[in-house]
């Protein structure tokens, strides 16, 4: 789950780290309201859980509580990245001396946290990393001894603070308050970017970004609640077939692809790029694939406005093959008649059986995957 | 002989009593896995499928020497069913759960490391050895019939169980198949399997199936070009059309920080000799390229 | 740190361990009140830090409030192994149905925590180490992972008790609130003995054993404070020794021992036991050995009633004897002359100069501490 | 050679600029040891003895290459800097400090030796290598002058000396002294130092000096019965006189739960053919007659 900026950057605020004052609106008028409670010059933010708003026009500073307004009327129900601008987050423009970069994460290979940290902020790590990697210090903490003071320590001085300074202080709370969030709210990234020292001389989170563990959500109803009530970077598709129980993800082709098991999905997405088709999603029905889940996989793409082809490419050691054909026909008889095509790759005990009752129904059978593929991006051309 | 599992283990199976547990319990006894308990708290006395069941790990390991455990706890106690495991003393131990809060995996994983015991996953199929007929995991046994020399190292699931077969299709015999599992933190991950897999006498090739998320194959690369690893390797890796940002069915499949795509890790394994099938459908035939010289 | 029965069932219910009614009375008459207030039948219990209080006629059951008064007025101010009752615990008297042991250590050989548990409790557990070895079950709980339900379930069920009965929760708790306390409080013993099932069904912690690391009291001042209070296990000497900041421990014996680090401190008392004299305490000064510090060790000493010699053995690798040997001169003189003997054994450098300074003051100085001992034994000789 | 320290190692001492630190650190150069940096935060760039200081230890280890650590910092943070000295990727870490909270002491000593790093203390006069002239701890330099085949393994600070110093009177040369520590959870402890020192080819006879509290003492003599260790040992243990329930100055020298009292420690020591000193004097005589054999 990624939080928005503004309840990560409550979170930080409950941690005892000090941000600019900001409050959300959700229209013009509470945006008119806030920067004048707030005091401008303010800055106008767009709720989207995306990189690279601020390019996309999804930040803006305004002078005047009219300007806000003016221009939140804009930015209200803009399109960035795919997603609609609805909540905007207005908060005081702070004038800065410089910009850093700080996050936290989990880093697979030594399996312990892992701070990032980096004098030069303001653009993605990936860009420092790039330009300027020798300023990225790592420090690593091992979770069975957890945040201590020298690990505090080795990454506030790298940012460029001098010990005994009230900078090195609200630096090195910032580190702390990141750490237990990480830990307290089983977080996957928390990130400041940039952090930055303020003309005032304060170190501010001018930006923060925190994504959730989804599998430890049930430890947070509150977190929970919130991705309910505001499912943020789920299109209405992926939301749809989340709440079946798929794994699933919006791409942007039209051969629809359903497979079982992810990484057999996902070469099924390769397989069909690489014959020179385009891919409408990733879904995985997960290990098995019963009569039931495949119907309800099929039907979830057959709904689907840009998909042309369903690609099925089911790889069971037990499964029957009569019973992935019988979950199609099903949807197909549910759905009353379609335009779609669809094309099945299929290895399973009882194929011919399988294959006999897809015949019924007009749909093909292939047991190899690279013959299923072509044909599925032939059907697909226009 | 194979790495991890052999004619000695003994597997005790936790969560046995539960639907996943009792199914898989039964396809391991057909594969010929000794499976000598299970474990559910509050079930001790009852057996399945004829293994008798015991409340805690201690009490499978005492009175019937298990000395490896498969996993098959639902998350929110997984963790803790691993922790049982390292402390009963197991060598060996498979977590097939999936959906394990990442933070409580590091803590369960790095204790168990810490001790010395070896896991699989989790989130992951598991184990399985065709030469002394062992399994622990959810692979079809169907599939692992034909013992030969070649060693499967995956984050995948099914698509092990699809490119195994083609191996097998194609006149090739398996040594042994490891799913790492496609969680961001596994107990031995995608380098450290291929690279124990290496180490066996007994394996003349490896293929590795990675996919996007982490760094696990740009490691193994970095190594096999340091020479740590002197066997033949043929790689493949999903995810060449996964956008940057988003989870693909597993929670370690995701590009984040810009690192973890799948065509710098195809171009890292090109770039020190390993070859890379384009489909899962090319890897027999590079093997066999690769074996004959 | 030992807390007294009273202070560990407070924590004990500030955990959620249900816990018999119970007062804290320092008089007769808040004795008498707290019985009334409680219900009778009641158990007077004597708040001191000593094992085997029971048998010594620490603790007493009164039928009414007026015969719990007559009984509290004799054990106020008794004597138990050299402490003096001055606290009684009041608590509501339990009829018991079986009683069991349960312990929390830190085991040395493992580095973990370790529960002892018994389903026979009430005598110690060295007594059921000895009777019933069998009955005694070790779980261990690694730190890096804390406490897990497993070890619980262990733990409860080898008490005797079933999954899913009211009686297995409360037990499972009071393991739960026993390793919250250890770790929260830096315990080094959390002990209920004997935990008890009472006739209505309860399981109850009915005495309660705590001794809290002093090595860490600095975390806990309210701790810290309560010891100041109370100083509770220490005699007069004992609380002077410490206070100077000697490692002091109170011995039975005539002969004063004083020395340089712990091992060798032991070791000579020991060495006077050895030769037949009788130790009368501990005193060990520390690594180094300067001229105030050993003034200050001997005035202690010479201020001990029950000491006859004084015996000081120092040995250092750079410590100066003759520093040595003007801190014993001048404990001497600011006491202005002493019935007392000393005998000192001393290595370090300018022995000789050492030798001189003590022969003026007629204290001789030994090279061989063994000679020195047989010297101490023989001048304590009535 | 010597167990754990040689001519390669190479010590930063931490907390270098508090009174006992910069003490210590001058007569461990003086000894012959290669301390080659300090640490104390705050004080980067200062020097002590001639010895730069740095601000962390990751500094000391990049800047000097220091793989060995000696630590003098105050009880409230000594933990932590042990911490921070494993995670430098040092191989030994001395930790003279007294008074450490002992759940501080068991969460780190689990870390050190969890990352393979071995650690001797807390509260402890270190380690002493005549063979090497190698000091990383307080042992006064005048004793052990004169290197040979004995190895002193000890819980006690200065009856290690007392002993020492009669050892050397009677003729025998040390190879090294391990002060192992008087906290009840220590890195090192009486047994594995033992069993450490045992394996060195270069050691003919050992001296164990145990005390009371715990039960390393026992369980040594349980390996010493074993045959796990075929070195010839000379025991003394401090303490018979020690009431129960009583702390004798160290705070593991305690008598808790009816177990470690001297006498038994002694009693198990000779059951088992271990001879026992009765005095700390007669040491010597009792390790001639051993060796005489």
């Amino acid at each position: 789950m990624k939080l928005h900026e503004y309840e990560a950057k409550e979170l930080f605020s409950k941690y005892g780290v000090k941000i600019p004052p900001g409050r959300l609106a959700l229209t013009p008028e509470e945006v008119h309201k806030a920067a004048k409670e707030i005091g401008t010059p303010v800055v106008l933010k767009a709720q989207v859980v995306v990189a690279g708003r601020g390019k996309a026009g999804g930040i803006k500073a305004a002078n005047s509580p009219e300007e806000a307004y003016e221009l939140s009327k804009k930015m209200f129900g803009m399109d960035i990245k795919g997603l609609t601008v609805k909540k905007l987050y207005v908060t005081k423009y702070v004038e800065v001396e410089r910009e850093m970069y700080l996050s936290l994460i989990i880093d697979r290979a030594t399996r312990r946290y892992l701070f990032l940290a980096s004098p030069v902020g303001g653009v993605d790590i990936e860009e420092i990393a790039k330009t300027s990697p020798e300023k990225i210090k790592r420090v690593y903490v091992d979770p069975s001894v957890g945040l201590r003071d020298y690990h505090i320590r080795s990454i506030v001085s790298w940012l460029g603070f001098k010990p005994g300074t009230p900078q090195w202080q609200q630096a090195a709370s910032i580190v702390q308050a990141m750490y237990r969030i990480m830990v307290d709210h089983d977080a996957e990234l928390v990130e400041s970017n940039p952090l930055a020292v303020s003309k005032e001389g304060d170190v501010i989170p001018l930006d923060a970004r925190i994504i959730v563990d989804d599998n430890a959500l049930f430890k947070h109803p509150d977190l929970e609640k919130a991705l309910e009530e505001d499912p943020r970077d789920v299109t209405e598709f992926e939301a749809y077939a989340k709440k079946i129980g798929f794994h699933y993800v919006e791409l942007e082709g039209d051969v629809g692809i359903i497979g079982n098991g992810a990484g057999l999905t996902m070469s099924t997405m390769d397989l069909v790029y690489h014959f020179g088709g385009r891919p409408a999603n990733f879904l995985d029905i997960g290990g098995g694939a019963s009569r039931e889940v495949v119907k309800e996989a099929v039907k979830v793409l057959l709904n689907h406005p840009r998909v042309k082809v369903i690609f099925v490419n089911i790889f069971g050691g037990i499964t029957r093959a009569d019973e992935v054909a019988l979950g199609i026909k099903d949807a197909l008889a549910e759905a009353g008649g379609t335009t779609k095509k669809i094309v099945v790759r299929m290895k399973g005990t009882n194929e011919e059986l399988g294959r006999a009752i897809l015949a019924e129904v007009g749909v093909p059978l292939f047991e190899s995957a690279e013959e299923a593929a072509k044909k599925a991006v032939e059907l697909a051309r226009p | 002989m194979t790495v991890l599992v052999g004619p000695n283990t003994k597997v005790v199976v936790q969560g046995a009593t539960g639907k996943e547990g009792r199914f898989h319990l039964q396809r391991m006894l057909e594969y010929g896995t000794k499976v000598v308990a299970g474990v559910t708290p509050g079930k001790g006395g009852t057996t399945v499928h004829g293994v008798p069941v015991y409340d805690t790990v201690e009490e499978a390991v005492k009175k019937q020497g298990a000395n490896a455990s498969v996993i098959f706890v639902p998350a929110k106690f997984a963790a803790d069913a691993l922790l049982e495991a390292v402390d009963a003393g197991v060598e060996l131990a498979v977590v097939i759960t999936e959906h394990i809060p990442v933070h409580d995996t590091l803590r369960a994983v790095n204790y168990a490391r810490a001790r010395g015991v070896t896991v699989i996953g989790p989130n992951c199929p598991g184990i399985v050895a065709p030469p002394v007929r062992v399994k622990l995991g959810i692979m079809p046994n169907s599939i692992y019939q034909t013992p030969g020399k070649i060693a499967v190292v995956s984050r995948s699931g099914t698509l092990t169980y699809e490119i195994s077969y083609q191996l097998v299709r194609a006149g090739f015999g398996i040594n042994v198949a490891i799913g790492v599992g496609g969680d961001p933190v596994v107990g031995l991950d995608l380098m450290e399997a291929t690279l124990k897999v290496a180490q066996d006498p007994e394996v003349e090739g490896i293929v590795v199936i990675g996919e996007v998320g982490g760094d696990a194959e740009e490691r193994l690369a970095k190594l096999y070009a340091e020479g740590a690893i002197n066997k033949p390797i043929v790689a493949y890796v999903a995810g060449r059309t996964a956008p940057p940002g988003k989870r693909m069915g597993h929670a370690g499949a995701i590009v984040m920080l810009g690192s973890g795509d799948a065509k710098s890790k195809i171009e890292t394994f090109r770039s020190v000799g390993i070859p890379v099938a384009e489909t899962p459908f090319e890897v027999p035939r590079l093997l066999a390229e690769l074996l004959k010289k």
